[in-house]
């Protein structure tokens, strides 16, 4: 069920209705009942995944938390008579039954999480060594064929986040199987995210909801707003977006930077429309989901700006890779290492370099099994150590010229624009060469005048549609702008109930007409819109 | 405290108590941090410990230190 | 305080609580109504009104407004409503009959669109036109569309739209036509603020008039086909047709329009013979008729060999009027005076349409 | 003692309710899932049609950035008629190539006066299907905005071969041979898909009957 169907709004329409009338505490039961539904509706042979995942990180996770409760029992119990070296002993020995619970629990699922998602990746890349090499056509592998669940990359994630926080003791591990299991499948942020932790979900997933008017209208005003983002801007958007990448030969020099201004939109307002809506849906049923993006686009470095997009996928991959290798073991030795040889200023940035490239080659195979995510993620990555390394020459640079005001911010959040749209064209155009090679014709194609002689006019895109995309940046803008200052919905909240009304209805209305959704958008039908 | 000023002349550590929540310190201060104390102290700070509440502040982060130490 | 004070402040309170209460009730209903209303209003706006461009869209629903004691009625697609005229069959042998017609109308929604007429009617006969016997499937939105918002609601619509519907249809969009057509907003015409809500008559008792005339020539033949049997879906539902005249007790009368194109290839012929012997049906197949009905494909179709023109659909109409008088005995209700009289004026207004073509085209009638 | 019952059997009541009010939102759901099978059609078709390692791996809606793309995939049909290159297959006739999908009007023009021409008008539609009949073969358009495009090509009889040289009545061995990929569907019919269009080769008695390239954008 995508969120933008008729089906979907059904079912959550009958979900919001039953939630508030079965009794209170069956209300996270239904919840789970709607998920596996929701889950079912899109293919019935994923669930075995889902299951898979959901039954081992519950039981991995219970192995681990009673080894640890007895360790302490046993600890206490016995205080007095160990000696400080027999406790150590006893505190590794567990350790290590711990560990192993762990490593099995984490392996198996990423070992699924891979198998599904990799191994055509794998296989392609086997074959391009395998014809490298001269054996030709007769030894090629063939792909297998195998169906991707849906959300497989979140719900695995957001299982093993549970399970290595249990292992910390962070978290206490959940008993009841079924509360576990709709944990792991909350069917609004299956899709797309966000990756909650399960401290943080775990409040108010399970609580009774009773019925509060105004959350419950904030939530469907903020999914509004979500479809407003998916539905006006970016599925208009994306009619321009698809011309642009569908012939790269035609769409040269210039339009590589059309192109990257419309992906650089689409994706915004589509990923943070998702985003608003599954947020929205949560809240509506008094459910709180973690804020997965803080007004991105308004970051003055790259760095900021992954603080601020996709939050709960950085935070998951700091958490849970950067720093466990940073201080692991081998890494503080490295560090010492290299800093003995080294010298201080380079031997302390090398380990934290080499901790990084992991986590973002692993957060660019994570996006896609496939090169071009691979080299957007590394790109991320080079990009990142860079400006680190020059960050004292910055520091002086701003000392010396006193940059610090209005005009230089501005300047930083249109750079960190440019830079994070630019890395984003190795997603767009899907082909590590390809995508270079359009960079290039920016310097030899010079077409600038199709910027203003109407060529734009050509994508399929009218300028009624421009006009309502420009309106619709606009307005994302502002409502940006605004957030600064505290929330959006608590202001118009306290204004009086006429002007609240014109407002909320008239976002709807415009949903409603200059949505691109139904048969009249459908790209085939297109060409017979003739009535 | 020294490390601390190290990585950041321009921040107060005294009074700071918020330099994980405001953003102060970020994750590559924390790697350097802890490498540094896992040196000069012979302690070792893991994954685990690497909560914003024991980084918030030079208080919060002296008393993991003999948190760490006392168990050790 | 005293304790009356006390009690007044209570009462207070909860009088103004109810007056709250009151007050977001009625705030409520209100915003509900004015939602709804504007809801109504714009989708009556949005629809397409098919009053001057594709009028074939409002055909369907004109059945509607009609007094309905038809003795003929004919269902199926263009070569139905651009092929015979009632107007003709009426003034020659008084047989009053209405053409339930659309474009591409395939042969499931000729089916419902009997069962709907059957709600308010049991003719004598029912002519159906076989060339929709070549779809399984429906083969384009914009033709479901036009066939079926048209009728009105009944068990009969539901069932029509379910059978149309391709993949990429949503019933919803037929419940609520405003989320099929939210994007008209940005070409909406003077006509459809004119036609919000009534429309004006486009058809002659269902037939599509057209009075200019193009030459047939070059027609090609048809391509070779994989496969010459007519699907499951429609041998279905000609079943279900003919046991449902024979249940109401109607003669069911099948007919091969004299179309040149789409081409009508000799295999399909054969099956449809077949059928008809086998269930003693009447077949008229107007392509081999040419001698007895006149039709002469230099002046009596106005695209090339497709659909008759005014001159063909007159031809075909005295030809099959008198089949249908003679043979099949459809009544001639000349003497009926209240009839008459409809039909005084449908006649007078046929006979402007014609003039006024005639003027457009530049032509001597 | 009675309360307590009469609560169970509200109990169930709700769940019943519970229970129809899902597989009636599920029933909803029949439509959209036809729908998610397209998308997944398509996606497998871009696997199949040759292109390199990473082009054709995309994956559907998993991670963030890909719920963009799993719309993209659905609204990613649209005719890739502006450029003139192909990827699929086209039938070449005096050094013209007759690109399915293509603007007509240059190759028309380049064909020169067809033996027929002949023009559909559909029922209601503004705008012409155009046949051209030339010697050995007919081509047809559709009509999209103010431009027609080529919708079909028919090999009429043994005089034209299409680009890899099969021609009306050589053998079903034959069509495979050249053809390894083509598919053949429960009449007979082989079919080609590549490159957004279809080659078919219409068979009787496992003889070439007839051979179109036809589009795929009006299905």
């Amino acid at each position: 069920m995508l969120f933008t169907s008729y089906a979907f709004l059904g079912f959550v329409a009958v979900l919001f209705l039953l939630y508030y009338i079965v009794p209170r505490r069956w209300q996270w039961g239904l919840l789970l009942g709607a998920s596996y539904l929701f889950y079912a509706l899109a293919g019935t042979e994923y669930l075995a995944y889902i299951l898979v995942t959901t039954v081992t990180v519950y039981y991995t996770a219970l192995r681990i938390e009673r080894n640890a409760d007895r360790q302490t029992g046993y600890l206490k119990e016995h205080k007095n008579e160990l000696t400080k070296e027999e406790k150590k002993a006893y505190k590794d020995r567990q350790k290590s039954i711990r560990l192993r619970w762990i490593l099995a629990g984490l392996l198996l699922n990423l070992g699924i999480l891979a198998v599904v998602k990799y191994t055509n990746f794998a296989i392609a890349n086997l074959n391009g060594l395998l014809h490298a090499f001269g054996k030709g056509e007769s030894r090629q592998l063939s792909f297998l064929d195998l169906a991707l669940p849906l959300g497989i990359s979140f719900y695995t994630f957001q299982a093993l986040g549970y399970l290595i926080d249990v292992y910390r003791g962070t978290v206490r591990a959940q008993r009841n199987f079924f509360r576990f299991a709709l944990f792991v499948s909350f069917f609004p942020q299956l899709v797309q995210g966000p990756i909650s932790r399960f401290g943080d979900l775990s409040q108010t997933l399970y609580a009774e909801h009773a019925f509060d008017k105004k959350t419950f209208s904030f939530g469907l005003q903020r999914i509004l707003w979500g479809y407003f983002k998916k539905l006006v801007i970016a599925d208009r958007m994306l009619v321009g977006v698809n011309a642009l990448i569908g012939d790269p030969e035609a769409y040269q020099g210039a339009w590589v930077l059309v192109g990257m201004f419309f992906y650089a939109c689409e994706l915004y307002a589509d990923f943070t429309g998702g985003i608003d809506i599954t947020i929205g849906i949560a809240q509506t049923l008094g459910i709180t989901l973690q804020e997965n993006f803080e007004r991105p686009f308004f970051s003055r470095s790259l760095k900021e700006y992954w603080r601020r997009w996709h939050i709960t996928m950085g935070t998951w991959f700091r958490d849970y890779i950067f720093y466990p290798i940073s201080v692991c073991k081998f890494m503080q030795k490295f560090n010492k290492a290299c800093r003995r040889y080294l010298g201080e200023a380079v031997g302390k940035r090398l380990p934290v370099y080499l901790s990084s490239f992991v986590v973002w080659f692993a957060t660019g195979i994570w996006h896609g099994a496939s090169w071009n995510f691979i080299v957007w993620g590394l790109g991320n990555w080079a990009v990142l150590m860079v400006s680190e390394t020059l960050e004292p020459l910055y520091d002086r640079f701003h000392q010396r010229f006193g940059a610090g005001g209005k005009a230089y911010r501005l300047f930083e959040v249109v750079r960190t624009f440019l830079l994070v749209s630019a890395l984003r064209t190795f997603d767009c155009y899907r082909s590590v060469p390809v995508t270079f090679r359009m960079f290039g014709t920016l310097f030899t194609a010079r077409n600038w005048n199709i910027l203003w002689d109407g060529s734009l006019l050509g994508l399929g895109l009218s300028l009624l549609d421009y006009g309502i995309l420009a309106v619709g940046v606009l307005m994302l803008v502002s409502v940006s702008l605004l957030q600064r200052h505290g929330s959006v919905r608590e202001r118009i909240f306290a204004k009086p109930y006429p002007l609240r009304f014109v407002l909320w209805y008239g976002l709807f209305l415009t949903v409603l007409l200059m949505g691109a959704y139904g048969v009249g958008y459908d790209a085939s039908q297109f060409i017979y819109n003739q009535f | 405290m020294e490390i601390l000023q190290d990585l950041h002349p321009d921040v107060d550590f005294e009074t700071e108590e918020h330099l994980v929540d405001d953003k102060i310190l970020d994750s590559f201060d924390i790697v350097s941090l802890i490498a540094e104390i896992n040196d000069n102290f012979d302690i070792a700070i893991t994954a685990k410990d690497i909560l914003p509440e024991n980084f918030n502040s030079a208080q919060a982060l002296y008393e993991l230190i003999r948190r760490l130490e006392e168990e050790a | 305080m005293s304790e009356n004070e006390r009690n007044a402040g209570y009462i207070k309170d909860v009088e103004n609580a109810k007056n709250k209460r009151y007050k977001s009730l009625l705030r409520g209903i209100v915003s509900a109504l004015i939602v709804l209303v504007s809801l109504y209003l714009l989708q009556r706006l949005l629809v397409p009104k098919y009053v001057d461009d594709v009028v074939e869209g409002a055909f369907i629903a004109e059945y509607y407004g009609e007094e309905k004691d038809f003795d003929v009625i004919f269902i199926g697609d263009c070569e139905v409503y651009e092929n015979f005229s009632p107007a003709m069959l009426w003034e020659q042998y008084g047989i009053n009959s209405y053409i339930r017609g659309s474009a591409q109308q395939y042969i499931w929604q000729s089916y419902y669109l009997l069962e709907d007429t059957l709600r308010y009617e049991t003719p004598d006969v029912v002519v159906f036109n076989v060339l929709s016997l070549q779809y399984d499937k429906a083969q384009r939105e914009a033709y479901n569309r036009m066939t079926l918002e048209g009728m009105e609601w009944s068990a009969a619509k539901v069932k029509s739209i379910l059978a149309s519907m391709r993949e990429e249809e949503n019933f919803l969009d037929y419940v609520f036509p405003i989320l099929r057509y939210h994007t008209r907003w940005s070409g909406l015409s003077g006509t459809d603020l004119e036609y919000m809500f009534d429309t004006k008559p486009v058809s002659h008792n269902g037939y599509y008039m057209r009075v200019d005339v193009k030459a047939a020539q070059d027609v090609p033949q048809g391509r070779i086909l994989a496969d010459y049997s007519f699907g499951e879906k429609a041998w279905d539902y000609l079943d279900r047709m003919r046991e449902l005249c024979a249940k109401e007790g109607i003669e069911l009368v099948l007919i091969k329009a004299p179309s040149l194109y789409p081409y009508w290839y000799p295999e399909w012929e054969e099956q449809v013979e077949e059928y008809a012997f086998a269930h003693g049906l009447r077949y008229i197949n107007f392509l081999e008729l040419g001698e007895e009905t006149g039709i002469d494909y230099a002046t009596d179709t106005y695209d090339g060999g497709l659909h008759m023109n005014l001159s063909g659909a007159e031809k075909l109409s005295a030809y099959f009027g008198s089949m249908l008088s003679e043979e099949l005995g459809v009544p001639d209700r000349r003497k009926e005076t209240e009839l008459s009289s409809r039909w005084e004026e449908k006649l007078a207004a046929y006979e402007a349409e014609k003039q006024e073509q005639y003027r457009y085209y530049g032509m001597q009638p | 003692m009675m309360k307590k019952v009469y609560r169970k059997m509200q109990g169930k009541r709700v769940a019943a309710l519970l229970a129809a009010a899902m597989v009636l939102a599920a029933g909803c759901g029949q439509a959209e899932k036809t729908v998610e099978g397209s998308v997944e059609n398509i996606q497998s078709a871009d696997r199949s049609d040759g292109t390199e390692g990473e082009a054709g791996q995309a994956e559907n809606g998993d991670s963030g950035q890909d719920a963009a793309q799993s719309s993209e995939v659905q609204q990613g049909q649209a005719p890739e008629a502006a450029s003139g290159a192909t990827d699929g297959y086209f039938f070449t006739s005096n050094g013209v190539a007759i690109v399915i999908d293509a603007d007509a009007a240059p190759i028309i023009e380049k064909l020169g006066e067809p033996a027929s021409y002949f023009e559909a008008a559909s029922c209601a539609f503004e705008g012409l299907d155009k046949m051209y009949t030339y010697a050995g073969f007919e081509v047809d358009t559709y009509p999209t905005g103010e431009n027609d495009y080529i919708s079909t090509v028919i090999l009429k009889d043994d005089s034209v071969a299409t680009g890899e040289g099969v021609v009306i009545g050589d053998s079903l061995e034959k069509v495979q041979e050249v053809y390894p990929e083509g598919n053949q569907q429960e009449n007979g019919t082989i079919v080609c898909e590549k490159g957004g269009m279809k080659l078919c080769f219409i068979m009787e008695n496992d003889t070439v009957k007839a051979i179109e390239y036809r589009s795929t954008v009006l299905e």
